[in-house]
């Protein structure tokens, strides 16, 4: 097999402590070695920075709701997609790309595992079709979990036991990867027209609370010993005065310690934070203020928890989330149009598309607010970038979001230049007490690949560049030694990689996609429980009298898997 | 016997769909499909007997069928072909530049034509589109 | 002003496309640039100098520069489209998309137009001296953000969808209109000189419609109000004032509930 | 040995019922259970004598000749090639397998990708773009509605056990007493057997559903004394006597079909419902739900949305990106106006369901392939007919329900004599077209179109005897 060596890069890799340090990378047979032959072709990285692939750890690029947001908004293509390249398939879409351009997009930004943030069991064959059709990165996708109807059951029975045997069914059943939550009881109550605000309400029928849900689930995934923790959108989303929500949310994980096999450490994912930050009492710039201090002090003293930060790339784009309510109050703001799913016995999802626009004071405070939070940030590995792809922004802004972190002078320029009510922004946050910090390249690799890839725990597999691990690397046209004076070039570099290599398998060259046909693997959680015969009657019942499709045709066929990479946890042994 | 204008819509019935999974070219989906369903009332102002054989005609072409009882009752002035071969011989191709053409709410005449022939759903096609060479390839 | 004339001799077997036929494409060309400008059938691109012969020399800029299409336009969609500044007189029908995204300058037809003309134009003036098609003044599939603005008279009648998702601008209609007036509008004016069929204003948010003629089916959705006087496009007459549509949202303004407004001569 | 294979999903209408219970012995289907009428109807099909074995090519006398699937897939690839707008519609009833391979196809031919949703809920589409979707699976309607509305849609014909699963009669978990607890309302120019089994049926005047949806928004907002006294045909009272059922609702869902979309206005008739459901969401819950007519009618929305961001009338003849408009790309359109200059009608049957005088357009005028099991109206005028496996009986795959839950097929018998699937045609039409370009074959824009074989040279009419 090829052979490659990139030569005199300038290598950043927290899993070894490396920090800017001259050195060449070796890759043979897909996988990162001591050395090479001499046969093996070059790639000449002088000058240039060299970091293991990223990992995203929460982004709806696959399934129902995402191509539902593709379907309802043909002007996010029009006179927005680029032009086709001389190699690659049509990419189309702004926010909401095809499942080739964010393939590609992911590939150009040096990535190569992206977790689909919200799979509905029932629709879990959809999401292998997308991955299926997105090419050149692996994906895994979360099960959406805390308003299932069996769960909620048998939470309220406290049969984790029993809880356990389900949620282990359906990651086998969905080929799934861990277990997601979001707005707890509150997607239940959508059912009915309805919500759960704090984590204290109770779901309609079910008499159950968010808090509840959210304990429950953390107690499964630990008896399952799962790789990742449970993954939560907490209760009451975007609204104002919903930080203290989120601090009650924060702190159900005190009673629990993560049990597994994977280096993990955290017992909750707190996702798109920036989301849950918020205080005062509406939208309005003399009531609306940060509370991303306060939550990040909490979460700072607490090595349990992780987080996502959700950045506001202050673009057109499309909203969607298992969180049905929220789309439902965001339809009754902006009054564009509305798509809504509810999904039988499991979950619900809704669409809207959303305008951050800079003139407004709340989009330039949820803007500050984001980085707020990646800027608090202690423990770069414990706090990740994303935009929660495409409701904050698209994914492919991902390397405008390293530029303000990297840059307080980019910071700054939006906050003087772009932004209609800096002013305000600047009274009603804590951007400007953090106007002259900057992170650093090493933390910036802990948020997009380390940490992110042990929070998951797959460090094993992915954002290292350890000997033996699959060669997952991008080469950025960016020169540690002699840092970019102009901002902007941090974006660029970041935004179209030099050379990206998946699996040992050259897929950019010199900026252009030039391999995209590479196997890609589906990364899915094979759970093993003992046998539980109750949990089976259960599951019988519940097809034959509430589901409306066979039990037989629930599961995902193995012909329907692509490429499938089972982590087995056998909890029997 | 009287001409008739009335308002047409051509939709789905499940005998022409039962018909037309055993295929076009039967005599079933022929036997269902060549009606045009009024209201008993419209049959008694043509002066015609049920199941008489008219010609209904649209802005865009004619077809012959057989003037029933609604099976599922049409309001005056409104009547109903099965979704086929035959009511697509009179519905109007404009589509209001959506893409869908006419196929409920056109305006057709209804007239006696005792004695016309109803012809074949291959015959029609293929003489439409100039490939009729006078035998039917599929007997029904 | 500049002039450079295209004279089209070869006719599509399909259509074509002529979305680079725009003063701001040409402006500052030469006679063999302009002749390269590309044109469009399916997957074919033609030079244009191969379909047809080109004439005159553009200005420096788009404003300078005016274009005059002669011969048989009728098969050719998009020309002007997403002009800023300029003017083109086709002398012809067209087909499709005829100043669609228009931000400034001024098209003139001499002829009819097909549908899609005008669509999420933003300014600018658009003259069809003849008549129209379906969706005039309209917008883009799915967009919110329809007509903003500009002036689009069509002398002849047209089809359905006038102005739907309509913000801005105003559209006259001289002659008949089938279905659906302002749909889903939220502002822009609407002048219909001849009859409606019907539909007129449904969804509409704000925005205004007159209608000089009858509309044969008015929607439920709309209450009369008051008789007013007004000058429209140059006629005076009196108006029946009706606000709707009363079974859309409607923001307020002043704590007053601000509807779309329809007036029919009375 | 007979053997009797259960959780079938069939291959019919988009209720996509996955109780089917099927009889099989020695590649035969003896017995059909739980499916409607129409649905046993294609499970008989396939064992039925007089099937398409093999790819046929018209003669000169009208006749067909068997062909090998090497001729016709050059046939088929050298089309695509040298038309410069080629159109490839249908997918009525093919697996999203299938349809993944034809967008292959169709981005490398430059061709126009459209389903039949274009003469069905195409009308659905516009209005999903301009309102959105407020919908739900069917399971959600079975477990909680207890007012359910059939609008436009008949779907005691259409769709024939959609009220038993879904919508009218089965005890769902917060709805145990079936029909019983449930209001059904039915709206509809004609009394149709949908509306027979309905509390209450309005019978609007054809083609006012759009006013009479104004004077149920008006009562939702509160404009109850400025809704007129009769509209659409159905008296002020009666819309109010509905309306305060709706409100009473614990959870309302309206199902909708072609009635709406098949009628003047279209799209509005659509968004304007969709704009009711938004309105009655402030007072209780409702969902909306298009009634979509193939079991998997819904895929190729879904399918080509993740490739190319649109759900049909996908025009990919600029090569460097998609352009969607109906109206400009819509198969119907393009035929009435001459837009297209071959023609691959795919699962489903052009010849019957397009208006003739659209349809002739195409039949009378460019090369033209049909890809279907059966003997249908456009393979009587079609230069290649090539059969394929039929979806759900010798072949699986995913399908999408008519609420966009996945639906895993199952192949009951093997392929009849051997012929290939969708998706294996698709993908051998696209390595023929990528070697015949490393040949030099291309579009090379010269006037004429590529040459009808010789022996395909329309049939002369005769006069009738």
């Amino acid at each position: 097999m090829t052979e490659y060596i990139i030569k005199n890069g300038c290598v950043v890799d927290p899993t070894q402590g490396i920090n800017s340090q001259k050195m060449d990378i070796c890759i043979k047979d897909g996988k990162f070695v001591d050395k090479v032959s001499g046969a093996a072709k070059v790639i000449d990285a002088s000058g240039k920075l060299v970091m293991a692939a990223g990992v995203d750890i929460h982004s709806h690029v696959a399934g129902p709701k995402v191509d539902m947001g593709r379907l309802f908004r043909p002007e996010d293509k029009l006179f927005r997609s680029p032009m086709r390249g001389k190699n690659t398939r049509m990419e189309m879409g702004f926010s909401v790309p095809s499942t080739t351009k964010t393939g590609y997009d992911y590939a150009r930004l040096g990535f190569s595992f992206v977790m689909e943030a919200a799979m509905p069991p029932l629709e879990a064959a959809h999401v292998h079709e997308e991955i299926r059709d997105t090419p050149i990165i692996d994906e895994g996708a979360m099960p959406v979990l805390a308003n299932n109807w069996f769960l909620l059951e048998y939470f309220k029975n406290g049969e984790i036991e029993n809880a356990g045997a389900y949620a282990s069914w359906i990651l086998n059943a969905t080929r799934g990867f861990a277990l997601k939550c979001v707005n707890p009881g509150g997607t239940e109550a959508w059912g009915w027209g309805l919500n759960c605000i704090t984590i204290h309400d109770k779901v309609p029928y079910f008499d159950i609370t968010p808090a509840e849900i959210v304990a429950g689930l953390m107690e499964t995934n630990e008896y399952l010993r799962l790789p990742h923790s449970v993954h939560v959108h907490a209760n009451n989303l975007g609204n104002p005065g919903n930080y203290t929500t989120t601090l009650d949310t924060l702190k159900l994980a005190e009673g629990f310690a993560p049990n597994n096999d994977f280096g993990r450490e955290q017992v909750m994912h707190h996702t798109h934070i920036q989301f849950h930050c918020y205080g005062g009492e509406s939208f309005k710039s003399d009531s609306f203020e940060s509370k991303s201090k306060e939550v990040m002090d909490y979460v700072n003293s607490r090595k349990k928890l992780t987080v996502d930060i959700g950045q506001v790339t202050l673009d057109e784009t499309t909203t969607m989330t298992a969180d049905g309510p929220f789309e439902y109050h965001l339809t009754h703001m902006n009054h564009l149009k509305w798509s809504n799913v509810d999904v039988e016995l499991e979950t619900a999802a809704g669409i809207v598309p959303f305008v951050y626009d800079p003139a407004t004071f709340i989009a330039g405070a949820q803007w500050a607010i984001g980085l707020e939070i990646a800027l608090f940030a202690k423990d770069k590995d414990r706090c990740f970038v994303t935009t929660d792809h495409p409701n904050a922004g698209p994914f492919w802004r991902y390397p405008r979001i390293y530029k303000w972190l990297l840059s307080a002078k980019a910071r700054n320029d939006v906050i003087e230049n772009q932004l209609k009510y800096g002013g305000k922004v600047i009274d009603r946050t804590y951007i400007g007490e953090l106007a002259d910090k900057e992170i650093t390249l090493y933390e910036l690799a802990q948020m997009t690949r380390s940490g992110v890839a042990k929070a998951l725990g797959l460090k094993d597999m992915y954002g290292s560049l350890k000997t033996g691990l699959a060669a997952n690397v991008a080469v950025y046209d960016i020169d540690p030694a002699n840092l970019p004076s102009d901002p902007e070039q941090y974006e660029k570099a970041f935004g179209s990689c030099f050379a990206f290599f998946k699996d040992g398998i050259l897929a950019v060259e010199d900026h252009e996609i030039v391999n995209y046909s590479m196997p890609k693997k589906t990364v899915w959680v094979n759970s093993i429980v003992p046998e539980n015969k109750q949990v089976k009657r259960d599951i019988r019942d519940k097809f034959l009298h509430s589901y409306t499709i066979a039990l037989d045709n629930y599961a995902v066929f193995d012909e329907h898997v692509h490429n499938p990479y089972a982590i087995k946890v056998d909890i029997t042994s | 016997m009287n001409a008739l204008h009335l308002n047409m819509v051509t939709q789905r019935a499940v005998e022409e769909g039962e018909a037309m999974e055993a295929g076009k070219t039967t005599q079933k989906y022929f036997d269902v499909c060549t009606v045009i369903e009024m209201n008993a009332d419209d049959i008694k102002a043509m002066e015609i007997p049920p199941n008489a054989i008219v010609k209904v005609t649209s802005e865009c072409g004619e077809v012959i069928v057989k003037a029933i009882i609604a099976r599922q009752t049409c309001p005056r002035g409104l009547c109903h072909m099965r979704q086929s071969v035959w009511a697509n011989q009179v519905v109007p191709p404009r589509t209001q530049s959506t893409g869908e053409p006419q196929y409920s709410g056109f305006p057709v005449t209804v007239e006696p034509a005792l004695d016309a022939r109803i012809v074949p759903a291959v015959e029609l096609v293929q003489k439409a589109c100039n490939k009729w060479n006078g035998k039917l390839l599929w007997p029904m | 002003m500049s002039t450079v004339t295209v004279t089209l001799k070869k006719q599509p077997e399909l259509y074509f496309e002529a979305d680079l036929i725009t003063p701001d494409q040409f402006a500052g060309k030469s006679a063999e640039e302009i002749g390269a400008v590309e044109i469009s059938e399916g997957k074919i691109k033609y030079p244009l100098s191969t379909v047809a012969t080109i004439g005159g020399a553009p200005g420096v800029t788009a404003a300078e520069t005016m274009i005059v299409l002669n011969g048989d336009w009728s098969r050719v969609k998009r020309i002007g489209q997403q002009m800023t500044a300029g003017e083109i007189v086709i002398n012809s029908n067209t087909d499709m998309y005829t100043g669609g995204w228009m931000k400034g300058g001024k098209i003139t037809v001499n002829g009819d137009v097909d549908s899609f003309t005008g669509i999420a134009m933003a300014g600018g003036e658009l003259m069809v001296n003849g008549k129209a098609e379906n969706h005039v003044g309209c917008a883009y599939r799915g967009d919110w953000r329809g007509m903003t603005g500009g002036v689009l008279r069509v002398t002849g009648s047209a089809g359905n969808d006038i102005g739907t998702f309509m913000r801005g601008g105003t559209i006259i209609i001289e002659g008949d209109v089938f279905i659906h007036v302002l749909t889903h509008g939220e502002g822009g004016t609407i002048i219909i000189k001849g009859n409606v069929e019907g539909r007129v204003g449904g969804q509409a948010v704000k925005g205004a419609v007159y209608v000089f003629g009858t509309i044969k089916y008015m929607m439920p959705g709309y209450k009369y109000v008051d008789n007013v006087e007004a000058e429209i496009d140059g006629e005076k007459a009196v108006f029946a004032h009706y606000i709707g549509d009363l079974g859309e949202r409607h923001p307020t303004s002043k704590n007053q509930i601000v509807f779309a407004n329809l007036y029919l001569k009375k | 040995m007979s053997e009797v294979i259960k959780n079938v999903a069939c291959p019919y209408c988009g209720a996509c019922c996955d109780d089917l219970v099927v009889t099989v012995e020695n590649g035969k289907i003896l017995e059909v259970q739980n499916a409607c009428v129409i649905g046993t109807e294609i499970y008989h099909h396939a064992s039925r004598e007089g099937r398409v074995g093999s790819p046929r090519m018209r003669q000169p006398d009208g006749t067909y000749k068997d062909i090998t699937y090497d001729e016709a897939i050059d046939y088929t690839a050298r089309m695509l090639i040298k038309a410069k707008k080629p159109l490839i519609y249908g997918f009525g009833s093919t697996n999203c397998e299938g349809q993944a391979a034809a967008g292959r196809v169709a981005e490398e031919a430059g061709a126009v990708l459209d389903n039949c949703a274009s003469i069905c809920h195409g009308s659905s589409f516009l209005a999903i773009f301009d309102t959105g979707y407020p919908s739900c699976t069917l399971g959600e309607v079975k477990n909680r509605a207890d007012v359910v509305i059939y609008w436009g849609s008949n779907a005691a014909h259409a769709h024939p056990r959609h009220m038993s699963r879904y919508g009218v009669f089965p005890r769902g978990f917060f709805t145990n007493k079936g029909h019983r607890g449930r209001k059904v309302i039915t709206v509809d120019p004609r009394y149709t057997d949908t509306a027979r089994c309905s509390d209450i049926f309005l019978q609007v005047k054809q083609g006012h559903d759009y006013d009479l949806f104004d004077a149920f928004r008006m009562v939702m907002r509160g404009y109850v004394d400025d809704v007129p006294e009769i509209v659409a045909g159905i008296p002020k009272e009666k819309i109010l006597e509905v309306c305060d059922i709706i409100k009473m609702g614990r959870y309302v869902h309206i199902f909708f079909g072609m009635g709406l979309c098949h009628s003047d206005g279209r799209n509005h008739n659509v968004d304007i419902a969709i704009n009711l459901v938004r309105d009655i969401n402030e007072i209780t819950k409702c969902t909306i739900m298009a009634m979509r007519g193939h079991y998997n009618i819904a895929g190729p929305g879904v399918v080509w949305s993740w490739q190319f961001g649109f759900p049909y009338c996908i025009d990919l003849s600029k090569g460097s990106h998609a352009h969607m408009n109906p109206g400009e790309t819509s198969s119907v359109d393009l035929a009435n106006r001459g837009e297209v200059d071959a023609f691959i009608n795919i699962g489903t049957d052009a010849g019957a369901h397009f208006p003739i005088r659209s349809f002739e357009k195409l039949g009378s005028r460019v090369p033209m392939v049909t890809i279907d099991p059966s003997v249908n109206m456009a393979a009587t005028v079609s230069d290649v007919h090539i059969p394929v496996a039929i979806v759900g009986v010798e072949t699986g795959g995913i399908c999408y329900r008519m609420d966009n839950v996945p639906i895993q097929y199952r192949a009951v018998v093997p392929p009849y004599n051997g012929i290939l699937t969708d998706e294996e045609l698709f993908n051998r039409i696209l390595n023929r077209m990528l070697e015949l370009k490393t040949e030099g074959i291309e579009c090379d824009g010269k006037w004429e179109y590529a040459k009808p074989l010789p022996s395909l040279i329309p049939v002369k009419i005769e006069p009738e005897a």
